[in-house]
């Protein structure tokens, strides 16, 4: 079976866990495209840790409000209803379990809830940024990343082997061809998306993925 | 924006439980929810665990009373955890007479506890109090040569706040000196209930003026506006 | 010598102690008065820990502002240029040395720099309100209180029999009598008021008293 | 209200010292005083730490620079303690190469770091970092069966902030996502320096509205309003 990377396949299926009502944080890039699919009846507030809440869409190109940009330094719009605040704020609202969803890229993730997202020693070092108080103080954490790397390794390990960003924290993990929930040391498959099959997971995964009993086959 | 529950002072307080922690804003009554207190006193709920600043006024010589007096008067709670109470002649006689629990902490480590609940953080080291009663079952722990109390974090299972504007969304402003510890309280109690002197539709506040973001907000109930 | 005691000498030497700029805490009671006496000269910014900067004089009778009150439940009024903010930012302000000045009330005061001033067990428990924070974190601590007791008993300790507030925080001692600066496990007199004599103090005080080098006989 | 100081950029940087710890607000830029970024470049100053969100913006590939880029470029700090430099390139570069040290900090403790600070305390508990790099050489305490780092305050000797407002005395008001940073970082050095986009009389503000107590501001910068 042939894979191919599909970003907006993950961000599609992860803006199905909201509803309405929800306090939800996107990390930069990959996850930043969850808004774009969030269902119209679904009404949730976007938390931007730079100091925001009602985080609306990219503005018009020429249309970019002096001073107002989301954690990764774009232009953003603020829906009614919204309020700024200062970063210690944010962090108290982030860490106090105020947010109720975060989702965040991934490097790797394993077995163990662990997630590795900001660090490849001697090559590339971002910074964890907000991303360790995220993964930890949101109630649930979603990550979100294609199943195989450029080199084709699943980046579903039994054991991180980057620097990680918070252990024990993610909830779940949606990859372009499945969902999956991590308890008990364990993948559990929730979906697979067509065409892929649970086996094709199984075989092309290093970690240890058992099917759910809710498993089943989606077409997202 | 989702908008919150709206409900009177009465369906608001049936929310509350007996042996519930409860935190009450205000500043000597200032910024006290006079409202959700005296439907809490009808209520006849008990046991609860009081957080407050100070208790208010109950003063029978200037016959002055804030309305948390009545609520103590009816022994409501059975401890209150609270920074000063001169001006409560009668939390003071329930507490001298061992009636009623009465826990004192500094104002500041009061504030700082309720704000390490809310932030999700375990607990802080305060210079306040070294050397002192406060200091008592507590760990100390040295800094560069100066000493610290490790304080814990405090969560409270009700807020009731009083706020001068709230919008439906639930974002929060107060009106001058009745803000003092109705922000902070917002943030550490799994149910908080908001009595607003006006409640206003949705954009109408300022978004760079506003004190509590919508987040921290569960209930509002109209004010005497 | 007879003595009588007298709050308002207190208060009006104290207001001597300021300079323009300097942000200064008024407790309640005897060091609200200090307010009174500052010189017209002398710009201060007054914080009251109930959470603002800039309070102002009583209001006339009639004229009382809705949510403005001082620390002790009193009506007041705001100076322009002042601001307000929550109990949390206002220990902040207090703990964190952004306080020039605090001026506390006191049953008792040591020679080691102790100072009691919330609580009689068994009898009269106030609570230390905000004057613990307030004597570890403004930058110059000065006690205000007569002398003497009502049963003519010095407050002026080498031991504080009294639960303290605070331990070895006291910079300076105002009473009705004199003006003593605690350093060296002493009082440091540093002015007497006529017509007292540095020899009626030191006879009629229980603790360490010696005659600064500095020390003046003064008409306050 | 006494005034404070009001300074051209080139006055105001003039005061920092080579080796201050220099605290810089703004996230990728927004909300960092852009003309006393200029002018302490022009003022060759070395050796100095910054502490900043981020490093802001160094991509050769799109041309976009923030000010504290050429900065950098310039070596101007010997140390960076931050939190993010995904979008510097030029630090990240220094840091892999050993020749500036960076100390990468969570974003949620550096800020609360800096506020404890500020508000005098000595340091406080986190769950952030526990079982990752971060955790390295802290102390590790457990709460009621949670393990937390106990995280220290971090103070600067001098702040340039940047502001939409400040009057006279000192008070200021951010305009928007531009805040994050410079409250906290007004409260925790020893000297603070705020840009203005505009500078107003006293009285001018909101007293409801004012962000930042003019207790916590030194110098005001006129900006390029």
């Amino acid at each position: 079976m042939d894979y191919k990377p599909d970003k907006n396949i993950i961000a599609k299926r992860i803006a199905q866990f909201f509803s309405n009502g929800d306090v939800v944080n996107l990390g930069i890039g990959l996850p930043t495209l969850v808004g774009n699919y969030v269902p119209d009846n679904v009404d949730i507030t976007l938390q931007s840790e730079n100091g925001f809440l009602g985080l609306g869409p990219a503005p018009e190109a020429g249309e970019e409000i002096p001073f107002l940009e989301n954690a990764g330094g774009m232009p953003v719009t603020m829906l009614s209803g919204g309020c700024y605040f200062d970063s210690v704020t944010s962090f108290g609202i982030i860490r106090g379990g105020h947010v109720d969803y975060t989702v965040l890229g991934v490097l790797q993730v394993d077995q163990k809830g662990n997630l590795a997202n900001y660090k490849v020693p001697g090559k590339m070092v971002p910074g964890m940024g907000g991303a360790m108080d995220l993964t930890v103080g949101a109630r649930t954490v979603i990550c979100a990343g294609t199943h195989f790397d450029k080199s084709g390794a699943s980046k579903l390990l039994k054991d991180c082997t980057l620097p990680i960003t918070a252990v024990n924290q993610v909830d779940y993990l949606v990859t372009d061809v499945a969902v999956f929930k991590i308890a008990d040391g364990k993948f559990h498959m929730l979906e697979v998306f067509e065409p892929y099959t649970a086996e094709f997971v199984i075989e092309n995964t290093e970690a240890d993925v058992v099917k759910d009993e809710s498993f089943k086959v989606v077409k997202v | 924006m989702v908008e919150k529950e709206i409900l009177s002072a009465e369906e608001a307080v049936s929310r509350i439980k007996d042996g519930d922690v409860v935190m009450l804003g205000g500043f000597m009554g200032c910024g006290s929810p006079a409202g959700l207190l005296t439907k809490l006193r009808d209520s006849g709920k008990k046991d609860m665990t009081l957080v407050c600043n100070d208790c208010g006024w109950h003063n029978e010589k200037i016959e002055k009373y804030t309305e948390v007096a009545y609520n103590i008067i009816d022994k409501q709670f059975s401890k209150v955890i609270t920074t000063h109470i001169g001006l409560n002649q009668e939390i003071q006689r329930q507490m001298i007479a061992g009636e009623t629990e009465v826990e004192l902490v500094p104002q500041g480590t009061l504030a700082e506890r309720i704000r390490t609940a809310g932030a999700g953080l375990g607990g802080f080291l305060t210079p306040t109090g070294v050397g002192t009663e406060v200091e008592e079952g507590k760990t100390v722990i040295e800094e560069d040569g100066v000493k610290y109390l490790l304080e814990k974090p405090l969560k409270g299972n009700v807020a009731i706040l009083r706020a001068a504007k709230a919008d439906k969304a639930g974002n929060l402003v107060y009106s001058k000196s009745a803000r003092n510890f109705n922000p902070v309280m917002a943030t550490a109690c799994d149910l908080v209930i908001v009595e607003a002197d006006e409640i206003v539709e949705i954009g109408e506040l300022d978004p760079e003026c506003i004190v509590t973001p919508s987040v921290f907000v569960n209930i509002l109930v109209g004010g005497s506006k």
